[in-house]
């Protein structure tokens, strides 16, 4: 398993066990677990915690989730950091995972975060002059200004065109 | 025919490497020089609107580079603005070929936080709604796909038993495809005796018709021709590029989340896993037929071990109360109020939730922070994953043969593209 | 192109409207839509073109691939940013008499998804003659847009709309 | 002396003018209105950027001749098939020494690898 000097924190919610690493460590200790044969990356996602308030603070605005799988085993594991900066930039882990590649571009698409020595980080679902990274909290949700609706009104400043 | 170089496949540097595309006429083998052309966003085969940049000396591909995101809809933003009950039906609408797919994976996502179980008949009632919606997922695979490669008649034979399909949902729920079935603490409605009723013909019917497109296709040369030895996917390189689904099992590896994760009541229905050696275009084929008539003994053991009780959990914090119980008890107004104006609310944490789609893994992982609404929902999108080695799959592949390559990864744009 | 100037120089006399009414009725029932499917409306115009509900009895099974051979643009789908310039040079590229069926509450209207992602509406960049509702619109209600379209291009005869 | 040759000048004849009613109907009552974009080639959706005129592989050529050698054979037969019965065994024997040279011809390019493409 991964070296427990690199384990901040690990726990099992909704039963699914997790363990949160620091952002540098990524790479060794996926590495790790890759070798421990949780060899299918499931998904890897970024999560913003901007303003929420279901804890009081936050080691990171951008929580990042590796969701890994052994196959034979069966067994389910997610490794979580917390990540700060603008951009945040962490390592590629795409020499370990092969379909993490388009996944980190998606992530990158999305909420902009950098992850450094990735082969081709360029957005993939935008389009390529898009300004802004959709999915992060501060971003609005834009679309047509529905009147008389005061979820609307939240969601409604419109992104910044090129 | 030649086939993908297999020894390059194996070593996972080169996978998925972000491919220069030749704008400067690089020399071909046979002297001409490297064409470069879009299989566009808008071209008859490539099931939705995948583009692909290709490289091609004279016939064979050299280069082939995907780009994708001409059908992002912004799903998972969406998600964020809705309550929880709203957000099921946005899911229906992500991979648009299996709907209860969808919903099933974040219904599961959002029952393991809340923490309950749906009764046994929900369970039944997902099974089924499921199995008949892997069916007419795999017809519309295998129409198109059969019309692409010459079978035009295919088409017409899969659309007509994905009719009866239809009909079968728009009995049960009102909608032929989006029926927005599952969902969190249990489903729509209960299935009505004119449901059961056609459930029961189109178990007695459908071998037959999977025998009939099996005796159009199987042995037929030019379909055998056009599949055999193209888009080989060794079972080494399917299981490292995290592919799921026909086109893992299509490598002969067994992994069936049915299987091997159990959800909703699979464990005691008995069927096998579909695969085949093959690992090529016709073993997915065979895989998928195989599913077909998989799906409809699971139907059949469903159907007659149909569980009466309850639909939904009666917990009235998540589900409105039954109508006529509002004239009389005040607290089921108040509930039914409340879950109207605001939605429910579900504990703070976060689970993952993934269900065997037609395509593969169909996962929902979603995030709570003790609000009326998500604050993060992500699909883990299986054709996203599955059009990754793609790219591997059709080197040096005629482009002719490229159509039958993106046929068989069975990619739905709209999950693709989220 | 010639007939048009000749049928304003000699005014509606019964010549050209005869003409009109045959040249109507030769445009009408032969209105070769084009494959543009995008998303789930896609499917359901598939379902029409099969023999279930069968668009060969309005004269418009050929679904053409390419837009030289079409003539009426079918929107079946949601029109995402990325795609909407697309759609409009395929419009441009379609020859002179053409017509666009919007199918479905996504391409008429952006739908369920008010968000920063589609195109609120695909009448923003291409002129559209028959909206459909619906999410997916049934086969029929396809069928229906299309017979109402075909009264239209009857009534225009000569001179198309634009 | 030419009369037998009439009705064929008869079938011509109604083949142009078909052709030649629909081209020129379809010419002066289609509105036209030619612009920059609508002339761009089509490449599904996306205006190419790359020049499409590139140096081809031969193999095109080569494929290209092979199919005219065999139509072109294919086209002799015809009169052969409408003279048969007056032409008899003679015909016959003829025909096949004019099929056994190029069936020749066929293995000699299936063998030397010309028909398949790499």
């Amino acid at each position: 398993m991964i070296a427990d000097s690199l384990i901040v924190e690990k726990g099992v919610s909704a039963g699914d066990a997790w363990v949160s690493v620091a952002p540098d460590s990524i790479h060794t200790a996926l590495s790790g677990l890759r070798d421990d044969g949780f060899r299918l990356l499931v998904f890897l996602t970024c999560v913003d915690h901007l303003a929420d308030s279901s804890k009081p603070t936050w080691p990171g605005r951008y929580e990042l989730v590796y969701q890994l799988r052994n196959m034979e085993t069966r067994e389910q594991i997610r490794v979580r950091t917390f990540l700060d900066g603008d951009p945040p930039r962490i390592d590629s882990v795409h020499d370990l995972f092969p379909p993490a590649n388009w996944d980190e571009r998606e992530t990158y698409d999305m909420f902009g975060v950098v992850f450094t020595n990735h082969p081709d980080l360029t957005r993939i679902l935008m389009p390529d002059d898009w300004v802004g990274h959709p999915l992060r909290r501060d971003y609005p949700v834009g679309g047509e200004v529905v009147e008389f609706s005061e979820e609307h009104e939240v969601w409604q400043t419109p992104p910044p065109r090129a | 025919m030649a086939d993908a170089t297999a020894e390059g496949m194996t070593d996972t540097g080169t996978i998925g490497q972000g491919v220069t595309v030749s704008r400067t006429g690089e020399q071909g083998a046979f002297g001409g020089e490297l064409l470069t052309i879009n299989f566009g966003p808008h071209h008859p085969s490539t099931h939705g609107v995948l583009r692909l940049i290709v490289d091609l000396d004279g016939e064979q591909v050299r280069r082939l580079k995907p780009v994708i995101g001409y059908l992002h809809t912004g799903i998972e933003k969406q998600a964020e603005a809705l309550r929880w009950q709203q957000v099921v039906v946005v899911t229906d609408r992500h991979d648009y070929l299996s709907p209860p797919f969808n919903n099933l994976s974040y219904a599961l996502a959002v029952e393991k936080l809340l923490g309950v179980d749906v009764p046994p008949r929900a369970d039944a009632l997902r099974v089924i709604m499921c199995e008949l919606t892997r069916i007419s997922s795999h017809l519309v695979w295998l129409g198109t796909s059969g019309i692409e490669l010459g079978a035009s008649t295919m088409l017409m034979y899969c659309f007509r038993e994905r009719d009866t399909i239809l009909d079968m949902n728009e009995e049960i729920s009102g909608f032929r495809m989006h029926t927005s079935f599952i969902r969190p603490g249990g489903v729509l409605a209960d299935a009505t005796p004119r449901f059961l009723d056609m459930l029961d013909r189109f178990c007695n019917a459908m071998p037959a018709n999977i025998d009939e497109y099996e005796a159009l296709l199987t042995m037929n040369p030019i379909f055998r021709s056009r599949t055999i030895g193209i888009g080989r996917l060794p079972a080494e390189d399917a299981k490292v590029l995290g592919a799921t689904g026909p086109m893992l099992r299509g490598s002969g590896v067994a992994w069936d989340l049915r299987k091997s994760m159990p959800y909703s009541g699979y464990e005691n229905y008995d069927f096998e896993i579909a695969t085949s050696d093959l690992s090529d275009c016709y073993g997915r084929y065979l895989v998928r037929i195989k599913e077909m008539r998989e799906s409809v003994k699971i139907l059949r053991q469903a159907l007659d071990r149909l569980p009466d009780g309850p639909v939904n959990i009666d917990d009235r914090k998540v589900l409105p109360p039954p109508r006529e119980e509002l004239e009389t008890s005040m607290e089921a107004v108040i509930h039914h109020f409340k879950l109207f104006t605001e939605g429910y609310t579900v504990p703070v944490g976060d689970a993952y939730a993934a269900v065997e789609s037609g395509r593969g893994e169909n996962g929902c992982y979603v995030v709570s922070d003790g609000t009326h609404k998500p604050r993060r929902v992500k699909f883990r999108a299986a054709s996203f994953v599955n059009l990754q080695p793609l790219e591997r799959m059709a080197l040096n592949h005629m482009v002719a043969d490229m159509v039958a390559i993106i046929g068989t990864a069975d990619t739905v744009l709209g999950d693709v593209d989220r | 192109m010639g007939v048009e100037a000749l049928a304003e120089s000699l005014g509606q006399n019964v010549l050209t409207t005869t003409l009109g009414k045959l040249i109507g009725w030769g445009r009408g029932n032969s209105v070769w839509p084009l494959q543009f499917g995008l998303a789930c409306c896609a499917i359901e115009m598939i379902h029409t073109a099969t023999a279930g509900v069968d668009i060969a009895r309005f004269g418009s099974e050929a679904m053409r691939a390419s837009p030289r051979q079409a003539d009426m643009m079918i929107v079946s789908g949601r029109v995402s940013q990325k795609m909407a310039p697309i759609l409009r040079t395929i419009y441009d590229q379609m020859p002179e008499p053409k017509w666009v069926i919007s199918m479905g509450a996504c391409a008429s209207t952006g739908g369920v998804f008010n968000n920063y992602a589609l195109l609120q509406g695909v009448d923003k960049i291409v002129p559209v003659d028959v909206y459909i509702p619906g999410c997916p619109p049934r086969p029929e209600d396809l069928l229906n847009a299309l017979m109402i379209l075909q009264e239209r291009i009857k009534a225009q005869g000569i001179t198309p709309r634009q | 002396m030419l009369e037998s040759y009439v009705p064929v000048l008869i079938f011509v004849l109604i083949v142009l003018g078909l052709i030649g009613a629909l081209v020129t109907l379809s010419f002066v009552l289609g509105p036209t209105k030619p612009h920059k974009r609508k002339l761009a080639p089509y490449e599904s959706g996306i205006i190419p950027d790359t020049p499409a005129m590139r140096r081809l592989s031969v193999r095109f050529y080569l494929t290209a001749m092979l199919f005219i050698i065999f139509d072109v054979e294919a086209v002799f037969f015809y009169p052969w098939a409408v003279l048969l019965k007056q032409l008899g065994w003679f015909g016959l024997i003829e025909m096949l020494v004019f099929i056994g040279i190029l069936l020749v011809a066929l293995a000699h390019i299936w063998r030397k690898g010309g028909l398949d493409w790499e």
